[in-house]
């Protein structure tokens, strides 16, 4: 039984009068320990799915299950278990903390309220055994600053450890790091993955980078979103070495890398066209096909594909790659 | 003890962050002083209730500070004793109305549906008319004679700014992200709105207090002046209002009469508007550290 | 896309029906229909107010005529409808579309105290002076307000700014008829730069309205003092808002790349810094045009300027209803009809605001 | 030798603050050759970004340049920037070197067309022919694959993130200035409309032949377009070199953990490492080498002498203990 569930999952939106939909008919099923990589261009739907899955955001259709039940249907007691068993980190480390509150207002609230604490001097001490799990020292002192008088990467770590306060199960990390500076984020991510290792959390990282979501989700796995659909969704190593959706083969073609000789001789997929479909006038068929290089007429704008397993561990939503199994090699072929 | 010495020493503290704006924390004892002494001086100065008609209009002297009125009356006495009703009214309109204000604004972001749908229409109706004109017509059309009615047509017809821009704050707060994070940790839908959500809107409301405090000592003086509202007791309004129509404003010794209350009222603003700036750096850490 | 694979047949509906759309999208006439319908909500609560409060004028002056003139009930309601411009006998429905009529024609009964004159021909004679005085003084406070909220913003933590900013702290702590009152004390009485007497009413008796100069330099002569009061009291905030505007505006990444583009310090401070600091202020210009013509009533009052607050204020004092409730109306009217057009005005600078309906 | 393009000298740059005078740029000194692209890279707050505005002169709010030169060269002619009067520097800007800085979202003025903004360019510098001044920016829209119809007539608000970078490349380009200094040009935009701009950046530059700069967090994009490198650190340039020698030969510790900082999609996982510790304070800044307290190689003398840009060859960096570092990046590839 998963710990968590998605089950064909949409958001929609008003936007005046048109309805948006963010996200459509998504599954995904998160393990115990699992870690998952949501990977996409902004506005493809993944910040949505995360807020779902971490219940700050009611679906339009769809289930959610929690160790097996739907959420809907908890009890209040069973709700609030589910609640803090599911946290979530936001991207912003300026506005994921209450400027006005101080770290240990922010921090000893939920053990006080959920009773992790008895009392103010033993919310004091178990808060300062949270901020050292998160490297942050020395806690003592940081326990009295403000937000604002902590850098950015401090912060996120502030942010990690109020989620970390009721021993939560599943983290929703939506773009924890990208906006920390580079030299410190490896730190971050690396203190992630000591959590997942050794108090078993469960991730959902959500990222537009592709290089992050490999090197966060080796082990596990990396889902890629486009316009509100998953189009791929495999174990690591099978998607970063052998995507099968021309969309993820093609941002990874795109994606400059942090080696010169590399970078400059990567092939590239050359997209028929630049611009992304608007969420109110999607394309039929397949969304990707007025942009894809191998596009079969009368099927990919006709009919949409759904996510099916390709090969072992590895789903993807594509009619060419399921044409043509072992995929990507046509598409690099034919349009170098 | 200790929950007193801290009380302390959280007193003190508060009143050192306070001190570092100059000009506010001269507000602050300004309008401390002004408001301690209206409230205090009715126990300890009694005016003389007969007219002393060889001393009209009297100048400033060492027996009387601020020289005498018409009936040959301490201008001092009177003004010591005129600022209470007027403090009364202007404390008593600016809580109910900012009352109303962040009540309804917050429901209204926070329940939506109906709620907010009328909410939020009457409040761009009390908008769109006219304040004080309205409040004329209403004093007028509703006899009124007590201080707390007076209030209570005051507020009622000053909240709707307030409400729309506490339920547009509240609106865009309760979707920040440290507010969705209380909410994922489960924290009740009171500690969002009381803990996460009003501190960040607190100067905002001090700033709305303080104008809406000032607006009711307006409407109020205004109302004495159109003598829609009564004339009975000690207060500035009055004052204003009878030197007003005692031609005071002629003369250059009858000019202290007028001259008094205004001064008293000015002062007070003065000191009430002036003072919100270390109620703000009070509760603006980022301003209290000096950064 | 979607219209071009549509039926002929369809299209024409479609078209029909996007047009209507787009037409009630219309920033324009959003915004009118909006005024028209505070207006009116305006008007109906006033009716409500006058006619089925307990304790209304209606009851309260049938109970006057009926005690102090010793008629019936019947004639005194007689009386009544005819001053107030209510049909007791018809249903109240009845009444309040008739009330309703009488206002879109301009009827708004008659004034108890003024010997039964309309109060039509009352708001007539009033209204001008008042929108004369509110108007040069609404324009001048505005434009010196940003003229100088602008300069304090260049020359910020200055004397200047420091100056300003005092002097705006001081005068926002005094209601603006105190401040008229000192006017008088001071500039009138103590040092006698005008007559006090002289500068009392609209005009000096005997001037005849027309296009001359001679009437133009009384009419101004007149309004100077309330206009000057108006203007010194309102100024600070416009000075303010359009500081911390300005402020903000040069922060924005478009001014430093307009630099980096090499344009003008003068091109830059019109064109880019000053058009947009001084969007904001359009949303407050409501707030201070009620506030003005509510300081009206005492204003007038003070200077015993002929306008229409110092009739409202004499109507409140004799319990003029009829004459109370119209100048409201008008006043609110006016208010609405200025918003309306600081509103159309702000659409007019703002292509984000103009283009929201495309 | 290259022939160079800029000659910026000992340039320094303070900000006022509560604290104290924030030291944004220390006595920097580098040369631009003519042609080449230079990527100026580091951490928020190491100071790149005060740099570009300082090259052209343009000092934000409460900044001050306190001491140096920059020179502009074109060919025989030789220009200070620090000694021309600001009417001289205004027209200066935009026709021999624009800068176009960070978030071309909000570039523009939102209150007037795009055409305008063309036109109020052009205008200040000296050209007055309207029909003129629309048919280069026309040409020039198109050059950067927009539909220039559609462009110049709408508003700001009107184009996507995507079309507005182009916007400016376009803006950019009209006086045809000889250097180009861009700040994160493709921050906020999606990969794929980042590639494209990384390509029309590639196809511009062979198309007219301008000098650039470009300010980076991002090491990929030095690596993607840069011909040299130079790292930035609390105010200074501590390493300035080639870009392959930049990432595969890194002399300074800060580069050097910056390139084992970073993923790459490529070959099987890495492990990362961060850098301890966090970027200076400006304003307090550490004794001696500013890097010495988050760096491995530190020894005393990093503690009290600041080592100073020295050139090895064509390599420059600013390391008492560079050949150390050079030895541990080549045992870890």
């Amino acid at each position: 039984m998963a710990l968590l569930e998605l089950k064909h999952i949409t958001k929609q939106f008003r936007q005046g009068k048109k309805v948006v939909t963010a996200v459509d008919d998504v599954n995904l099923a998160i393990e115990d320990k699992e870690i998952i990589c949501l990977v996409g261009e902004s506005g493809c739907g993944k910040t949505t799915t995360g807020k779902m899955a971490a219940g700050l955001l009611d679906q339009t259709s769809g289930q959610i299950l929690f160790e097996g039940k739907d959420i809907s249907k908890l009890s209040g007691a069973e709700f609030m278990a589910y609640r803090r068993s599911v946290q979530m980190v936001h991207q912003d480390p300026f506005s994921s903390l209450n400027p006005v509150r101080t770290i240990y207002q922010t921090i000893s609230a939920p053990l006080l309220y959920h009773k992790f604490a008895k009392d103010e001097r033993d919310a004091r001490r178990r808060a300062i055994e949270i901020l050292e799990l998160v490297d942050l020292t020395p806690a003592e002192e940081i326990l009295d600053k403000f937000p604002h008088q902590l850098s950015g990467g401090q912060r996120q770590r502030v942010s990690v450890a109020r989620a970390l306060t009721v021993n939560p199960k599943f983290i929703v990390a939506d773009e924890a790091v990208s906006m920390v500076d580079v030299s410190i984020r490896a730190s971050l991510l690396n203190m992630l993955r000591r959590l997942n290792q050794e108090l078993g959390v469960s991730f959902l990282f959500i990222t537009h980078d592709l290089a992050l979501a490999k090197y966060f989700a080796w082990e596990g796995r990396v889902g890629v979103m486009y316009t509100g659909r998953m189009v791929e969704l495999s174990r690591s190593p099978s998607l970063i070495e052998k995507p099968l959706h021309p969309y993820t083969a093609a941002l990874m073609s795109a994606i400059p890398e942090a080696d010169p000789r590399l970078t400059r001789s990567k092939e590239r997929i050359v997209l028929r066209s630049d611009d992304i479909p608007s969420l109110t006038k999607l394309p039929p068929g397949c969304h990707f096909h007025p942009r894809c290089p191998v596009w079969l007429e009368g099927k990919c704008d006709k009919v949409q594909p759904v996510l099916a397993e390709m090969a072992p561990g590895h789903q993807v939503a594509c009619h060419v790659a399921f044409d043509i199994t072992g995929g990507g090699s046509r598409m690099t072929a034919g349009n170098r | 003890m200790t929950y007193l010495r801290d009380l302390g020493s959280g007193l003190l503290g508060s009143l050192r962050v306070m001190s570092r704006n100059k000009v506010g924390f001269a507000g602050l004892i300004i309008t401390f002083v002004i408001v301690l002494t209206s409230l205090l001086s009715p126990y300890f100065v009694h005016m003389e209730m007969t007219a002393n008609l060889d001393a009209i209009y009297q100048g400033p002297s060492a027996q009387n500070w601020l020289g005498t009125d018409y009936q040959g009356r301490d201008i001092f006495k009177q003004i010591l004793l005129g600022g209470r009703e007027v403090i009364y009214v202007a404390f008593l309109a600016g809580i109910l109305s900012c009352g109303i204000g962040v009540a309804f604004g917050a429901l209204a972001a926070i329940l939506g549906g109906w709620f907010d749908t009328i909410a939020t229409a009457a409040a761009e109706l009390v908008i769109t008319i006219p304040q004080y004109p309205l409040l004329l017509v209403l004093a007028g059309f509703i006899r009124l004679n007590s201080p707390i009615g007076l209030a209570f047509i005051i507020a009622s017809i000053s909240w709707g700014g307030l409400m729309l821009a506490i339920r547009a704050q509240v609106f865009s707060l309760k979707e920040r992200d440290y507010v969705q994070a209380a909410r994922a940790l489960g924290l009740p839908t009171s500690h969002l709105l009381l803990k996460e959500i009003i501190p960040n809107m607190m100067s905002y409301i001090l700033t709305n207090l303080v104008m809406r405090m000032t607006n009711a000592i307006y409407g109020q003086v205004g109302l004495i002046f159109l003598g829609v509202v009564p004339m009975a007791q000690n207060n500035w309004g009055v004052m204003y209002s009878l030197a007003n129509r005692q031609g005071a404003i002629f003369g250059v010794n009858s000019a202290w009469y007028i001259m008094a209350p205004i001064f008293a009222i000015a002062l007070l603003q003065f000191g009430m508007i002036n003072m919100n700036r270390s109620l703000e750096e009070l509760f603006n850490p980022r301003l209290r550290r000096g950064e | 896309m979607a219209t071009l694979q549509a039926q002929p047949s369809a299209r024409s509906g479609k078209e029909i029906s996007t047009m209507l759309r787009k037409f009630f999208k219309n920033y324009y006439l959003r915004r009118t229909l909006k005024a028209v319908a505070s207006v009116f909500v305006v008007t109906t609560l006033t009716f409500f107010l006058i006619r089925l409060m307990p304790g209304n004028p209606l009851d309260i002056y049938v109970a006057s005529q009926m005690q102090t003139l010793g008629v019936s009930r019947e004639e005194a309601e007689v009386m009544a409808s005819s001053i107030f411009q209510i049909d007791l006998k018809r249903p109240v429905l009845l009444q309040y579309t008739d009330y309703l009529t009488g206002l879109l024609h301009g009827d708004f009964g008659l004034s108890i105290v003024s010997a039964r004159t309309p109060v039509s021909a009352l708001i007539l004679r009033f209204l001008p002076w008042t929108m004369f005085v509110v108007s040069v003084s609404l324009i001048l406070s505005f434009v010196l307000g940003v003229l100088i909220g602008t300069l304090m913003a260049y020359r910020r933590n200055t004397w200047v700014d420091y100056f300003f900013t005092g002097f705006s702290s001081i005068l926002t702590a005094i209601p603006d008829f105190m401040v008229a009152t000192l006017i008088i004390v001071y500039f009138g009485v103590r040092w006698k730069v005008f007559s006090v007497t002289g500068v009392r009413g609209s005009l000096t008796p005997g001037m005849v309205p027309g296009w001359r100069f001679d009437f133009f330099i009384d009419a101004f002569y007149h309004a100077a003092l309330p206009i000057i009061t108006y203007v010194i009291t309102s100024i600070g905030n416009w000075m303010l808002q359009m500081r911390s505007s300005t402020m903000a505006t040069l922060g924005e990444d478009y001014v430093m790349v307009a630099k980096a583009r090499g344009l003008s310090e003068g091109r830059i401070t019109s064109g880019y810094v000053g058009r947009n600091a001084i969007l904001p202020l359009f949303t407050t210009l409501a707030i201070m045009i009620g506030g003005m013509f509510g300081g009206s009533v005492l204003i007038e009052s003070v200077f015993t300027y002929n306008g229409i607050g110092i009739k409202l204020a004499s109507a409140l004092g004799a319990r003029d209803y009829p004459v109370m409730q119209a100048v409201f109306i008008i006043i609110t009217a006016a208010t609405v009809t200025a918003n309306l057009f600081a509103d159309f005005l702000y659409g007019w600078l703002d292509p984000r605001i103009r283009t929201e309906g495309r | 030798m290259p022939e160079t393009a800029l000659e910026v000298r000992d340039l320094s740059l303070e900000y006022r603050s509560r604290r104290g005078p924030v030291k944004a740029l220390r006595n920097v000194s580098f040369d631009l050759y003519k042609g080449e692209t230079l990527a100026l890279i580091g951490e928020s707050g190491c100071g790149k970004s005060t740099m570009g505005f300082a090259l052209i002169r343009l000092t934000p709010g409460t900044a001050k340049i306190t001491s140096g030169n920059v020179t502009f060269v074109d060919g025989p002619n030789r220009i200070n920037l620090m000694e021309m009067s600001e009417n001289e520097v205004r027209r200066f800007r935009w026709t021999d070197m624009a800068m176009m800085l960070q978030a071309a979202l909000n570039a523009y003025n939102p209150l007037i067309r795009i055409q305008d903004h063309f036109i109020d360019t052009a205008k200040a510098h000296g050209l007055t022919n309207k029909t003129e001044i629309l048919a280069r920016a026309r040409r020039l829209l198109t050059g950067v694959q927009l539909d220039a119809d559609r462009v110049l007539p709408a508003y700001p608000h009107e184009l996507s993130g995507g079309m507005r970078q182009r916007v400016l490349l376009a803006l950019g380009l009209l006086m045809q200035p000889k250097i180009i200094i861009l700040d994160e040009p493709t921050t906020a935009l999606d990969i794929l409309t980042q590639r494209s701009i990384i390509d029309l950046l590639r196809k511009l530059k062979d198309e007219f032949n301008f000098t650039m700069i470009f300010i980076s967090h991002d090491l990929s994009l030095a690596a993607e377009l840069a011909d040299r490198v130079a790292t930035m650190y609390a105010g200074q340039i501590v390493e300035l070199t080639d870009v392959f020698s930049a990432f595969e030969k890194p002399r300074h510790p800060y580069t050097f953990g910056l390139t084992r900082a970073v993923p790459t999609l490529h070959g099987a996982a890495e492990k990362l490492e961060s850098i301890p510790g966090s970027p200076p304070d400006l304003v307090f800044m550490p004794s001696g080498c500013k890097f010495h307290p988050r760096c491995p190689f530190a020894t005393d003398k990093c503690k009290e002498v600041e080592p100073k840009l020295t050139a090895y060859g064509t390599h420059q960096v600013a390391c008492h203990n560079w050949q150390q570092v050079l030895e541990e990046s080549q045992k870890a590839r």
